[in-house]
């Protein structure tokens, strides 16, 4: 199945997804420019800290809803800008968790299990204000009837009983995660961190798998205590080479400082950001259409990750920052 | 003596306030360099962690996000945010474990706002939102904050309670049901702030040599005791080396 | 036609159950050849995973435990116990797992006991215990049961309920809570028993050549229905060879 | 620090203890043995499925309580024989969960909540029979106040609140793994499967981990991803090399069918199971003395792992079940 196939079978119109990675690492880019492409609106986006994948969704317009604990991409841009755009003009709908809150509600989905426990973020605003109206969560079954619950710890017996807040499960209908390699089966093996890629894989109704490369079936066996991900929870498994681009893909590609650095230009201001969504992505007709027509083999050539360090030695970052 | 900018001095601060059995975990930029100078300087055996899951990180290079592979480079080990989150969350691991934090507002609590300017439903300025940080502060022993020193940001009323500091003060953490320790320093380009260890309240610890201890009240939103104020040591030679030299030669956040 | 044993006859029973899009949970002994049969032949392309977290498991010799290394080697994927039991009681893995279990009791609603014998706090014979047992009787789609088909096993009362079968029949089990959706067979020495679909009674779906129907529900501590009957196919020559050439050729369960 | 002295300043008298591994694979051997040694009693021991370790500690009467999910070795012992023994004698009291429970209360321990949900057992004697009295439980502060407690699912409102099932952190006094490598500062890399030893490890109060060999300090950061647990998680990290012996070890050697079986033979009468714990253990000073005296370096060799398989190719099993 090709990329396009993949996001226009599973990634439906007002459908719920959440995308891996995290700030400007391994998000799953040729996807979420290929949704931006299919002009698919309405979605309901769960994600923890995900970073430039977020914000490009939020700034083709096509998130309605958001839950999230961080949209940023550390230096580059502390506060992502499309998202921050919405958020004031109230173009989209946010709740507010915590990192840990979020990474648990998947964890919950993928535990199947309706909730887990913590005692983060007690006495603060994010238990107390709630972004989505009691209406919203009622007319969207896929939502739980409550942010949040805070309950005494049934363990202990009467007053002295500790305050323990219930995060709801999620279970988006499509997870979108980029991998460094997969079989033509669909077991993964992420390299470097996994962040909440996983948990987010298993929650999801319906997973969508982007790689670097695809090996043949098995090949994967021979250490199967660097894979992450079962074949059963795959249900698309696409080859995208560069895929996570402008994020970074630990041992294969660095972010791009350059990329990122032009994309704020464009992003805080609206009339310069038509223009990117045109040329980088409406004008081009998939993810290496883009990097060809946009960015060139010469530069993917300087982000090339240092074997040893998993990263480019050979970026300059100063400029960017 | 040799000059220095007062996010070196920031950075030395902070660096200061960890120890060899401190699991050090840090967000982006300036406390990263902090964390970084005192695993080269005055606490070796420190362990620097990131919520992203890397443990043990080397930091041979400085990472400009807490995603950035640099973190990633010969940890000791590579977990999940679930792991990481964990380990403060869990008492035992969490005991050791010290939160570097920046916010856009503070109150005299070290409550923290990193989530919008204005009201939550109709805001005027949105920020990132918690990330880590409501779970740093709500499970970590101790608590380091850094802060831009500006009226706007030390305020009476925060307009969003992101993370929770000491909450209304007293024994009003403790109540609440959070494990950690709290805020316990505030690191700003004027001087570090600390809390009274009854009513919880905010008081000047120290002013940078040069700075005027009435710039630092002025420049503070509530009414705060300046009567224990002494001068803070200025960075010396070797820190402000260590800092230039191993933790940002390149000068990216310096 | 080639003799055949019981045992034999049992593992391609439970194999013929099975379907390329199962997961397939297996314990130790029979079931995990009746796992490796039906990868072998009916199922090439079903996955076999244990508790113990290897999932994909190639099984080239034959393990004695599902602890044991062999059930690592040539795995898809490592995981742990939380992640198995997870994929589990997610129901979006859930629905495709096949879970086989053994037991000491069964009652009529394929509850299972593999605790105790007599009193639970006084006992006179003690099992292993649940191991993942309840848990796969809880969550997986599917459970096949084996059991030695004996009058004292099969019993109107267990003396513990270990494994949620379909508890008190008719819709108690989803009443209940349960997710999975339950025994659906029981293996023994003699025929297979399914249980039907409105009462979730047991009754008696077919016996093996040779044996008598009679035989088979005197050897029933509870009353049977045998109306429906039939005799199950022996063992072809291709499963008997599959079975004893590739799943156990040193013949250490058969 | 020494396994004797490790065992002696943590595994203190009526010490709340968990051991690693599962039925016949990489249980603590070493450490089980030495806590025999000192005579240490009166232990509370949590496992999930440990199989050999358990009965070994039951046997030599160093366990007054357990809560455990099974107590077998798979086809070498269906159920443990001295467990089994001791169960009928009411020598040692008994607490029963499922697999997945005690996974969960042990994983509750390691993230610091209280407890964790599920939906399994539902309707089994494992919720509404109780092992251990109220009285017990109120003795000990290290217990829980119930077994477990199952409530509606507070997210789901009125009388179609589907049922939960909460289960208690365990955070014992001491947790004690066997690994294949440590370096000396205690970072810890298990191959092959880790059971729940992570979460033990975590959750416990204390952590002491046998390794087959312990290297230089930061030699395991070349492969950050196959490390298992943080140097500053362990309290003491000692070289025990066949320390999971007659258990498996992945990659370094199997389990020894003909150790189990001598030891069912002894196990299963009591006058000859006086005499395995002289023999094996009493009388040998430690487990270089035990597997001198007892086992010798030729069947070491029998037992030594395939570097393919990861185990071995030699040992007969036929005889064995």
């Amino acid at each position: 199945m090709g990329l396009s196939e993949a996001i226009s079978k599973f990634v439906l119109q007002n459908a719920h997804i959440c995308i891996g990675g995290f700030t400007l690492n391994r998000n799953p880019m040729a996807a979420v420019y290929e949704i931006i492409r299919q002009n698919i609106g309405g979605l309901h986006l769960y994600v923890h800290s995900n970073g430039q994948g977020a914000d490009e969704l939020i700034g083709a317009g096509a998130v309605s809803k958001i839950e999230l604990a961080y949209a940023g991409t550390g230096r580059f841009a502390p506060t992502c800008i499309r998202f921050a755009k919405a958020a004031c003009l109230k173009s989209i709908l946010i709740e507010d968790y915590s990192n840990y809150q979020m990474t648990l509600r998947f964890m919950a989905g993928a535990m199947g299990v309706p909730f887990l426990p913590t005692t983060t973020s007690l006495g603060s605003d994010i238990i107390e204000k709630w972004g989505f109206s009691a209406d919203i969560r009622r007319k969207d079954k896929r939502l739980p009837a409550d942010k949040l619950i805070v309950i005494d710890n049934p363990f202990e017996k009467g007053e002295k009983a500790s305050k323990v807040v219930l995060v709801p499960a999620i279970n988006p209908d499509v997870a979108i995660i980029h991998a460094q390699t997969a079989d033509s089966k669909g077991t993964v093996r992420i390299e470097g961190l996994t962040f909440s890629d996983i948990e987010q894989a298993k929650a999801a109704k319906h997973l969508i798998v982007t790689c670097e490369k695809i090996v043949e079936p098995d090949e994967l066996k021979n250490n199967s205590g660097l894979n992450t991900l079962p074949h059963f929870c795959v249900d698309a498994v696409v080859e995208a080479p560069y895929g996570a681009y402008p994020t970074a893909c630990y041992k294969r590609y660095d972010y791009d400082p350059e990329f990122l650095q032009t994309y704020e230009k464009y992003a805080k201001d609206d009339s310069l950001y038509s223009k990117y969504l045109d040329n980088y992505i409406y004008k081009t007709k998939d993810h290496a259409d883009m990097l060809e027509k946009n960015i060139g083999a010469k530069r993917l050539q300087v982000l090339k990750a240092d074997s040893d360090k998993g990263y480019s030695t050979k970026i300059v970052r100063k400029s960017a920052v | 003596m040799e000059k220095y900018t007062s996010k070196e001095m920031m950075a030395i601060a902070a660096a200061r306030c960890i120890t060899d059995s401190d699991i050090v975990f840090c967000g982006t930029g300036i406390s990263m360099l902090a964390a970084m100078a005192a695993k080269h300087i005055n606490a070796k055996r420190s362990v620097i962690m990131f919520e992203t899951g890397a443990i043990g990180s080397s930091l041979e290079d400085l990472p400009l996000a807490v995603g950035d592979p640099r973190v990633m480079y010969n940890a000791d080990i590579f977990g999940t945010l679930a792991d990481s989150f964990a380990f403060m969350q869990n008492r035992f691991t969490g005991k050791n474990i010290v939160g570097i934090l920046g916010a856009a507002q503070i109150d005299r609590y070290g409550n923290l706002n990193s989530t919008v300017i204005g009201d939550y439903f109709n805001p005027t300025a949105r920020f990132a939102g918690s990330g880590g940080g409501a779970d740093v502060a709500s499970f970590a022993d101790r608590v380091i904050v850094f802060m831009k020193h500006e009226k706007r940001r030390f305020v009476e009323k925060l307009d969003y309670l992101t993370s929770p500091g000491w909450l209304s003060g007293e024994d009003a953490r403790k109540e609440t049901g959070l494990a950690g320790g709290g805020v316990y320093a505030v690191i700003t380009d004027m001087g570090v702030l600390e809390f009274d260890k009854q009513s919880k309240r905010m008081y000047l610890k120290g002013y940078y040599s040069g700075i005027e201890e009435k710039a630092i009240v002025d420049n503070i939103g509530f009414e705060i005791n300046a009567s224990k104020a002494a001068q803070i040591k200025p960075p010396s030679k070797e820190e402000l080396f260590v800092l230039r030299s191993k933790c940002d030669p390149q000068r990216l956040i310096l």
